[in-house]
C-alpha cells in the first residue's frame, strides 16, 4: 500500500451520490463522517476500498461510500468479507454491521471472523435496539428495557460485544462514541492500522427508537464520570478531576478514590499488547458499577487467516510446482484403449 | 516381485469367457468392503472393462459389528461391452458374515456364486445378525453356488510368521477375499499391491501381511477345487484414449479446477461438510498448488456467502452440500441472484426431507433448488447424469455462469458421487477456453455496473478498477444503474429480466434428442443419475420390439427450446425418478402433457427390470 | 368536551349524499399520515360504514424530509355497500408536500377534490421533490378541484397560545389536516379526541395543541368557502352484529390466541422480527395475561426451533417470518415434519426475491413455502384472503395442524398485513372447540409413538407422561415404532404417508364454489390477497353480462377435491396472481388445464379495472 | 422435585431399548454411561427428562436413553430445547452436542442460550473432529492439524469453548474427561443441580478419527502434569507430586514449583462464585503453557430466563387478570350493526 504518486484526496472523494437516507439526528451520520475523513489518511485509493454490511439501519453505509460495495443479508457479512478478504488480499475490507445484525443472527459468523483473525475491520453500530424493523430490543438492550416486543420488559442477559469478541481471542478490540467525534475518528484509524480483524463497537444513538441509551458516556456533561479513556501505558483514571482510577485486588477490580494514600502507582496500568486477562477486565468494566472504558483494548499482532491461506497456496506451488491438470489427470492408475 | 506375481497369476485352471459381470462384496462396515471395491473397479478398468459401480454403506461410522445396520456392500459390474448402472443382479455375492448375507442374498440370481467367510458364521455371529440358525444350512442355498471359505484361518495361516496381534492378522482377511475375486475374474494383483505398499509403507509388517493375505487367497482360488473355473471378461471396445477410473465427486472437483483454468480465475470453494457431498471438500483440498482456495465455513450460510464475497472479488465463487445445507443456503442464493454474480451451487442429493437418509440416494432436491427462496427468484439448474460427466456439468456451468451473470445449481446425487466408471482423459489444452472479460476503467464514465448486453448480462466489474467503484445489495434496484429503487415498474422490468436471462441459457445449450425412433409410443424422459438405467432399460424395451424411444434432460431450467415439440411426438410420456414426481410436475405444467410418473422414493437407484416392466406395460396401454 | 364537540360537528353547510368515497393521504414519512389514516378509518368504521384500507409506507424508517422517497400514503375506501379493496381510483387526494402530490396524482381521477398544504410548497420544498417549477402551476391542474390550504400557518394560528416551539406547533399539523378531513366526510371527532388524550396524556401541553389543530382544521371547512359541500356515507347493511375495525396482522394474532384456548393449549410463539411479520410479535407480546409465551429468538432458525421444542413438549408452537426468515426456516420445517408435531409457520409475503422490496405486497412466496425444502416434504398451506379473514385462518390451521399432527403454512402478504377492515366480532363461547387429547399412559404397555389413526395422524405423547417415553428425529423412521429405519420400503411407505396425511386434509375442508355461474366462458381462479380485487372484478364483468365466475383458493396444498371438476365446466381460466405464475404451475400441472395468467410484480394489489379489462379480453377470445 | 414415593431408580432404567451404534472403543460409550450413573441419583423420574441433540456421532446420544428424546438438527438443539424448557418448566432438559454442532453451526444459539440462562445444562463431547462426517477439521481442533479438510494443516486458531461460554457470561461452566469417570460423573452430577444453563465441556477421544487428541489430559502417565483438578476454596496444585501451583502476578498467571520460598499461601485459590474474571482466568490456562483445569470453573446463581419468562405471565395474569377473549374483542372502537 504505498502512497506515491497518489493524489491527495479528501473526505468527498469518498462520498458516494446517493442520498444518505437516515432519520435526521441518527448517530449514523457522525460515523459516516468520521469514516470519510479517516479515509484519505490511509492512502489507499477508494478503488481499493470495499465496505460490506448486513441487513438494519447501519447497513446502509455502503451506499453512502465511494468505494466498493455489498449490502448483504442480515448478520453474513463476515463470511461475505471472509471470502472476498483471502481471495483479495490486496483490498481493504471494512464490514459494518448493528447490535442485531451482528449479534443477534450474525453472533456465529462474527466469532469466527474473530477467532479467524481476517485481515479486516468490522464496526458495529450499537443503538441498543433494532432500527430499521422500528424498535425491538436487540441483544445489548439492558434487562427491563421495555420495546415493542418487551412490553414488560426485556428478560435476556444482555451480550457484552467486548467479552464475546475477547472470549473468541479477538486481536484488535476497541471502543469509541458516536458523539465524541474526535476519539471515534482516532479509533477508527488505529482499527484501520491493525493488521488482522479490529472490532470497534461504537455506541450509536438511534435519536427515533432508543433516544439517549447513551446519554450517560456521550453527554458532555456525565461523561467524564461514566467513561475512561484508554491510554496504553497509562494508569486508569477518570472523573471530571481525574481523580478516580481503577485498581486491581487479587482478580477483583475496584474504584478507588485518589489520594488519602491511593495514589496513581496503585492503579491498572492499561497495556493494549497484555495478556487476555487484562483486556477482559477491561470488557468487564460495565455501568453503573465501572466507568467505561473507550479506545483500544487490546491490539495484539497474530497470524492473519488470509495470510495463512495465501502462505499455504504459494507453499504448495513451491513444493509441488503448480498445478498441471494434464499431469493431474495422467497420474496413478491409467489405462490406454485403442 | 512384479515378475512373481505375474507368473503367478497365470491360472492353469479352466476359464469361461463372460461378456460381463456384476460382484458384489457385503461385509461389516469395518471389514473394508469399500476398500476393496475399489480395487476390484480400478483393476477392472485397467484391463479395459466398461465398469460401474455402486456403494452403499450405513449412516454410522461403525455400527455396531456383525449387525445387520452395521453391513456395508459395494457391488460393481464390469464387462467388456458398454454399462451404465452397476447392474441389477448380481453374479456374484461375496458375504462376509450372516448379517452381509441375509440382507443380500435377495439381489443374487439364481445359480450365482455365493463365497462365505464361514468362520463368521458361528453362534454369536448369528446371533449378532439376529438369526437363530444359520442360514447356511437352509434349503434356499441350493438355489446358489455355495462356497464355504474359512477365511479367519486361512488369512492366520498366511500371516502367521509375521508374529502380528490376532486384531492385527484379522485384519487382513479382506485382502485374501480380494486375492480370491481376483484369481476368479483374472485380474492383475499388480495394482493392488502396489496400493498396499503405499498405504502401510509406514508399517511394514502390516504391508506384507496384507500382501500375503492377497497372494494366499489368489493361491487359495487357484488350488483348491472349490470355485471351479474361473471367469474372463474382456476389455470394452471404448471410443480410444487414455482413460482413468472417476468417481462422482472427484470428477465435479476435478471439473471446477478445470473451470477455473479454462477462464483464467481463481477457484475459490466455501463449504461446510455433509454426507455425501463432503468428499469434494477434500478432493478440492489437495490442490492448493493449483491456486485452489479451499474454505471450511462455520456453516452452509457462511459457505455460500463466502462464496459470494468471492465472487464479488472476482473469483470463482463455488458452494457446495447435499439437501438440508442446500435448505440453508437459500436465502443467500437469493442474494446471489440479486447481486447478479457468476457462481456454482452445488447440490448432491440424499434421501430426505429433513436429516432423512444420509447415506443413501435421491432424487428429490430438484424443486427445492427451482424455488426453495422467497419471491421470484429463478435459476438455471443442470443435472449430471454419471460420475464423469460430473466433470462437463461442472464446465457447462461455469460457462452459463459467467457468461450470463448469475449463479448455476448442479444437481448429483449420493449414487453418482460415490459412484464410478471409467473417464476419456480430456487434453486441457484442447478444450474451449472460457472467456471472461471485467471492464478495466478505461470508459469509467460511461460505466453502470447493471447496464446489460445482448444475452442480459451485466459486466463484471471488480474492487481494484479504478473508476468503477459501485455498490450491490439485496434491495430491487433499477436496472442499468443499480442504485436502490422501489419503482413498480422498474420492479416488473427486473422480475421479468432475471427471468428473461435465465430463458436466454437456453440460446447457449444443445436442442434436446432422443434415442430411439422419432415419434411413437412412449418417450421416456431421465434426468440426473437415473440416466444409465433408464437408457439401458429403453434399449432392451428397443430390442423387444417396443416403440420406444428416450430423452435425457440434462438442463432443467431452462428446458431445452425444442423440448415441448419432442414430447409430443410420444403417444405417452413416462418420467421415471427417484422421487414423487417433481420433473413430471414441471412438463405437465409447461407442456400440458400428460406424462405418467414412475416413482421410486426407496433410497437406491432403479434397477433396469423394473423399469422395462414399467415400459412395456405403458406400451401395452399405448 | 363531548357535548361541545357534537354541537360543533354540525355542519351547516350543503351536504352531498355518496355511496362510496376513496381517500389517500399522503405526505411525508414524518408526517403522520399513517396515523391520520388510521384514525379515519376507525371513524368510519365506527359510522358503520363498510371499509377497507391500503397503507404504503417507504422501507427507511424516515428518508430524507420531503424527497419522493420520503413520501408515506394510507388509502382508505369507506362505503354504504360492501367493499373489499381499498379502490382503484382516488376521490380526494390531500397532499402534504409537493413530492407526495407528485407521486400520487396519477390515482387521482379527473375532477377529483385535490387537497395541498400551499405552505409547503416553496422553492426548497420543490427541489427536494427534484423539481423545477411547482407542479400546482401546471394546466394538468385543471383536471381536478384544487384546494390550497396554508396549513403551516393555521395550524400554528390554532395553537400559539399554547407557546410551543415551532418544531412542537408544526408536528400539530396531521390533526390540522384531520379536521378538515373530517368535516370534508362528516366523520365524528369524538373517537379521535379520545385517542389524542390517552396518547398524550403524558405532555398536556402537546395534548391541547393536537386537539386544538383538529377543531381548527374542522372549522377550517366548516367557515371558509374552498371546501364546498361535504360529504356523507351512509352506513353499510353489513350482516348484525357488533364489529371492530381489524388488521390483518392483528387478526392473525387475535386468531392464534383464540385457537390456542379453544384447542385448551398453551400458545408458544418463537419469532424474529421481520417487516411486515413483526406486528404479530408486537401484538401477541402484550397478552401475557393470556398466558402467551413470546420468544424474540436470536434468529429464524432458533425461533423455528425454539417453536418445534415447545410442540414437543405439548404447548401449540408458531412461529412467523416473511420470505427471507422462511428461507431460513426451511431445515427446521423439514424436522417438523419428519417429527409429525402439530405447528403453525406463518409467512407474510413481501416483494422479493432477496431483500427485495420489503415494505410492498406480492405473493410470491407459495412455492417457496410448498417446496423449499429438501427431500419429499409436503405441507399444508392456507393463505389468508383478507385482514379480518386471517382471524379465521389462523384457527382453522391449528385444527388442521393439531387433527393431523403437522405443521400447517399460512400464507398472508404485506397487503393483508396492514390493511383493515370491519370484522364481526365473534362470541368465542359460541365457537366450536378443537379437541386435542394427549395419550395418559394408561395403556403404555400399547404405545407406539408412530402408530396411526383413521387420518394417518400418530399420538401426541408429550414428556412428563409415564411410560411414554420415545425419541423423536430428523432420521427417517420406522412407522408405527419410530425407531430409525434405513429399511427401503419403509423408506417409500414413510414419504407416501407423509404425502397421504397431507392429502387427508382435503376430508376436512370445504369443496370449492364458485360466485357466480357453474359453468360458462371463463373462471377467474385467485388465491390470497387479492381476493377483494378479483371478487369485485369478476362482479363487475357479470353485471357488463360477462359469461364470468369467481373461484377463490383458500387451501393451497391440498386443493379441494372438486377442483379439478369445477375448473373443466369453463371454457377458459384466468388466474391472475402477484407472482409470475405461481398456482398457475399447480393447477396446470395438477389438472392439465391451460390456464392463462395475469401476472404484475410491482410490489402493489391489483386494481379492479385492470383486472376487469383483463377478464373482459379474455372473455372476448372465449 | 420431590423424591417421596419414587421408586429407587437404577442406571439401567435409563437405558433405552435400541442398539448403541458408536464406534468400539468410542469417548461416547463412557459419557453414557456416566449419564445413566447419575441420573438415579437425581431422584427424577425417566418421564421428567427429555434429551435434546444436534446431528453428529454424539447427538445420537438420546436413543440410547430411556427418557423423553428429540434428535433435532444440526447446531439447532439449544433452539429446540428453550422452547421446551419455557413452556416445560417442570421438565429435566439435557442439551447433548458435539464440537462441530455447538460451535461450528450452532455457535450463536450456544452464545444465546448460556447469555439467557434458560435452566437446562449442556454437554459437549469435543473430540476435535467431525465424527460423523468422518474426520474434517472441526472448530476446536488445533492450528496446524491435518484432517481430510485440511491437508496442510488448519490455519483457523481454535475456539476455546471456556473463554466463549463465559464471553457469554455462563452462569455455570465445568470441564471433565471421558475417562476420568468418577470426576466425570461427578461434574454431571454438578451441572444436574445447577440452577440456569450449565455447560460442561467433556474431553472425548474419536478414536477412529483423532485418537489421542486428548492423551495428554487422559492418560494416567500425563495426566497429573497436563491436569488441574479444581476445588472450590482450595489453591491451584498440580502435578503427579502436588508440587506445582498457579499463582497470579498482576494481571499474569504463571506456573510455579512450590517450595524455595514459595507456599501454597501464594497461590491462586479457587472460587466458584468467584469474579468472572477468575473464571476467565482459569479458561485461559490451555497446555502446554499452562496445566488444564478440569471440574468446575464457575458455579453463580441469576435469573433463568424461563422463570422470569413464567414470572411475567404470572405477574400479567396477576396485575391484568387472566385474559377474556370476548372481553379484548370488545374492547376499544367498536359498533354495533343492527
Ligand atoms: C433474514 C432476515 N431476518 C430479519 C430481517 C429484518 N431485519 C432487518 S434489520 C433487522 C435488525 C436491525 O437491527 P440492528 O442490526 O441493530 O441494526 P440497526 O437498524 O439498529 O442499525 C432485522 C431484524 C431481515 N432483513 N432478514
Ligand atoms: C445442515 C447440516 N450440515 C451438515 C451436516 C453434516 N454433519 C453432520 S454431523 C456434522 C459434524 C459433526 O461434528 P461434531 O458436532 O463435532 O460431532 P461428532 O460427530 O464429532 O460427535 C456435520 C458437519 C448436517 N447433518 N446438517
Ligand atoms: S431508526 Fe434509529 S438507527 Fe435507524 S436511522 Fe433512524 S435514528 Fe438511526
Ligand atoms: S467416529 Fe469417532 S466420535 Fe464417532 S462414534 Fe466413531 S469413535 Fe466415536
Ligand atoms: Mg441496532
Ligand atoms: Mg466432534
Amino acid at each position: 500500500m504505498s502512497t506515491v504518486n497518489l493524489p491527495v484526496l479528501k473526505a468527498a472523494d469518498f462520498a458516494s451520490d446517493q442520498d444518505v437516507r437516515w432519520c435526521p439526528g441518527c448517530g449514523d451520520y457522525s460515523i459516516l463522517a468520521q469514516m470519510k475523513k479517516v479515509l484519505p489518511e490511509l492512502g489507499i485509493p477508494p478503488e481499493q476500498m470495499v465496505f460490506v454490511s448486513g441487513i438494519g439501519c447501519s447497513s446502509r453505509f455502503p451506499y453512502y461510500m465511494n468505494t466498493y460495495g455489498v449490502h448483504s443479508i442480515h448478520g453474513r457479512a463476515p463470511a461475505v468479507a471472509t471470502g472476498l478478504k483471502v481471495t483479495r488480499p490486496d483490498l481493504k475490507v471494512w464490514v459494518i454491521t448493528g447490535d442485531g445484525d451482528a449479534l443477534s443472527i450474525g453472533g456465529n459468523h462474527f466469532v469466527h471472523l474473530l477467532r479467524r483473525n481476517v485481515n479486516l475491520n468490522i464496526i458495529l453500530f450499537n443503538n441498543r435496539i433494532y432500527g430499521l424493523t422500528k424498535g425491538q430490543y436487540s441483544p445489548t438492550s439492558p434487562e427491563g428495557q421495555v420495546t415493542k416486543s418487551t412490553p414488560m420488559g426485556a428478560i435476556d442477559h444482555p451480550l457484552n460485544p467486548m467479552l464475546l469478541a475477547l472470549g473468541a481471542e479477538a486481536t484488535f478490540v476497541a471502543r469509541s462514541i458516536d458523539a465524541h467525534v474526535k476519539h471515534l475518528a482516532a479509533t477508527l484509524k488505529r482499527a484501520a492500522e491493525h493488521k488482522g480483524t479490529a472490532f470497534v463497537e461504537v455506541y450509536q444513538n438511534c435519536n427515533v427508537f432508543n433516544d439517549g441509551a447513551w446519554n450517560y458516556a456521550a453527554d458532555r456533561a456525565t461523561r467524564d464520570d461514566n467513561v475512561i479513556e484508554l491510554e496504553h501505558g497509562k494508569p486508569l483514571i477518570f472523573g471530571k478531576e481525574r481523580d478516580k482510577g481503577i485498581r486491581l485486588v487479587g482478580t477483583k477490580i475496584e474504584v478507588v478514590k485518589l489520594g488519602n494514600g491511593i495514589s496513581e502507582s496503585d492503579l491498572l496500568v492499561h497495556d493494549e499488547q497484555g495478556d487476555l486477562i487484562h483486556s477482559f477486565l477491561l470488557a468487564r468494566m460495565r455501568r453503573a458499577e465501572f466507568p467505561e472504558p473507550i479506545g483500544v483494548f487490546r491490539d495484539i499482532q497474530s497470524p492473519t487467516f488470509d495470510d495463512q491461506m495465501n502462505d499455504q497456496i504459494k507453499l504448495a506451488k513451491q513444493k509441488r510446482g503448480p498445478g498441471d491438470l494434464n499431469q493431474l489427470f495422467r497420474s496413478g492408475d491409467t489405462w490406454q484403449v485403442a | 516381485m512384479s515378475t512373481d506375481v505375474a507368473s503367478l497369476e497365470q491360472s492353469s485352471k479352466p476359464v469361461q469367457y463372460v461378456s460381463g459381470v456384476t460382484v458384489r462384496l457385503a461385509g461389516d462396515s469395518g471389514d473394508g468392503m469399500q476398500l476393496l471395491g475399489t480395487q476390484l473397479t480400478n483393476t477392472s478398468a485397467l484391463l479395459g472393462n466398461d465398469i460401474a459401480t455402486f456403494p452403499d454403506f450405513p449412516a454410522e461410522i461403525r455400527a455396531p459389528r456383525g449387525t445387520r445396520a452395521g453391513v456395508s456392500g459395494f457391488q460393481v459390474q464390469f464387462a467388456s461391452h458398454e454399462v451404465f448402472t452397476p447392474g441389477d443382479v448380481v453374479d456374484a455375492l461375496i458375504a462376509m458374515n450372516p448379517a452381509a448375507l441375509v440382507t443380500n442374498l435377495a439381489d443374487l440370481r439364481k445359480g450365482g456364486l455365493l463365497i462365505v467367510n464361514e468362520d463368521n458364521f458361528e453362534d454369536k455371529d448369528l446371533k449378532l445378525a439376529n438369526l437363530k440358525t444359520s442360514p447356511l444350512e437352509e434349503p434356499a442355498m441350493e438355489n446358489y453356488r455355495l462356497v464355504r471359505v474359512p477365511m479367519n484361518k486361512l488369512t492366520m495361516e498366511a500371516v502367521k510368521e509375521l508374529g502380528l496381534s490376532v486384531k492385527e492378522a484379522d485384519r487382513c482377511k479382506n485382502f485374501f477375499a480380494m486375492g480370491m475375486v481376483f484369481w476368479l475374474y483374472g485380474r492383475s494383483m499388480e495394482p493392488t499391491l502396489r496400493f498396499i505398499r503405499d498405504k502401510f509403507s509406514k508399517t511394514p509388517d502390516i504391508q506384507k501381511a496384507n500382501e500375503k493375505a492377497l497372494l494366499a487367497g489368489w493361491a487359495f482360488g487357484e488350488t483348491t477345487e472349490t470355485l471351479g473355473a474361473s471367469y474372463r471378461v474382456e476389455p470394452a471396445s471404448l471410443t480410444p484414449g487414455l482413460y482413468r477410473n472417476m468417481m462422482g465427486n472427484q470428477a465435479l472437483a476435478w471439473g471446477l479446477m478445470t473451470a477455473a483454468q479454462l477462464s483464467g480465475k481463481q477457484l475459490f470453494y466455501g463449504s461446510y461438510p455433509i454426507t455425501p457431498a463432503s468428499d469434494i471438500l477434500h478432493e478440492l483440498s489437495r490442490f492448493k498448488n493449483f491456486g485452489v482456495y479451499t474454505f471450511q465455513a462455520e456453516d452452509e450460510i457462511a459457505a455460500v456467502c463466502s462464496a459470494i464475497g468471492a465472487a464479488y472479488g472476482g473469483s470463482m465463487g463455488v458452494t457446495t452440500s447435499s439437501g438440508p445445507g442446500i435448505a440453508l443456503k437459500a436465502e443467500a442464493m437469493g442474494l446471489a441472484l440479486m447481486l447478479e454474480l457468476p457462481m456454482i451451487i452445488i447440490d448432491v442429493q440424499r434421501g430426505g426431507p429433513s436429516t432423512g437418509l444420509p447415506t443413501k440416494t435421491e432424487q428429490a432436491d430438484l424443486l427445492q433448488v427451482l424455488f426453495g427462496r422467497n419471491g421470484e427468484s429463478p435459476l438455471p439448474v443442470i443435472a449430471a447424469r454419471s460420475p464423469a460427466d460430473c466433470f462437463d456439468t461442472a464446465i457447462e456451468a461455469w460457462r452459463i455462469a459467467s457468461r450470463l451473470m448469475m449463479p448455476v445449481v448442479i444437481l448429483s446425487d449420493g449414487y453418482i458421487a460415490n459412484g464410478a466408471e471409467p473417464w476419456l482423459i480430456p487434453d486441457v489444452n484442447q478444450m474451449e477456453k472460457i472467456q471472461i472479460q471485467h471492464p478495466d476503467g478505461s470508459d469509467a464514465a460511461n460505466f453502470k455496473p447493471y447496464r446489460r448486453d445482448d444475452m442480459l448480462a451485466r459486466p463484471w466489474a471488480i474492487p481494484g478498477t479504478p473508476g468503477l467503484m459501485h455498490r450491490v445489495g439485496g434491495i430491487e434496484k433499477e436496472d442499468v444503474t443499480g442504485n436502490i429503487s422501489y419503482d413498480p415498474e422498474n420492479h416488473q422490468h427486473m422480475v421479468r429480466t432475471r427471468e428473461q436471462k435465465v430463458a436466454n441459457v437456453a440460446k447457449m445449450i444443445p436442442p434436446a434428442t432422443v434415442l430411439g425412433p422419432e415419434s411413437g409410443d412412449l418417450l421416456v424422459v431421465s434426468w440426473g443419475g437415473t440416466y444409465g438405467a433408464c437408457m439401458t432399460a429403453v434399449k432392451q424395451a428397443q430390442e423387444m420390439g417396443l416403440s420406444v424411444a428416450h430423452l435425457h434432460l440434462r438442463h432443467l431450467n431452462p428446458f431445452p427450446s425444442n423440448l415441448g415439440h419432442v414430447l409430443k411426438q410420444y403417444r405417452k410420456v413416462l418420467i421415471p425418478e427417484l422421487n414423487m414426481g417433481q420433473l413430471r410436475m414441471l412438463i405437465r405444467a409447461k407442456y400440458l402433457v400428460d406424462a405418467i410418473g414412475y416413482n421410486k422414493v426407496k433410497g437406491k437407484p432403479f434397477s433396469v427390470v423394473e423399469l422395462v416392466e414399467q415400459i412395456s406395460n405403458v406400451c401395452k396401454t399405448a
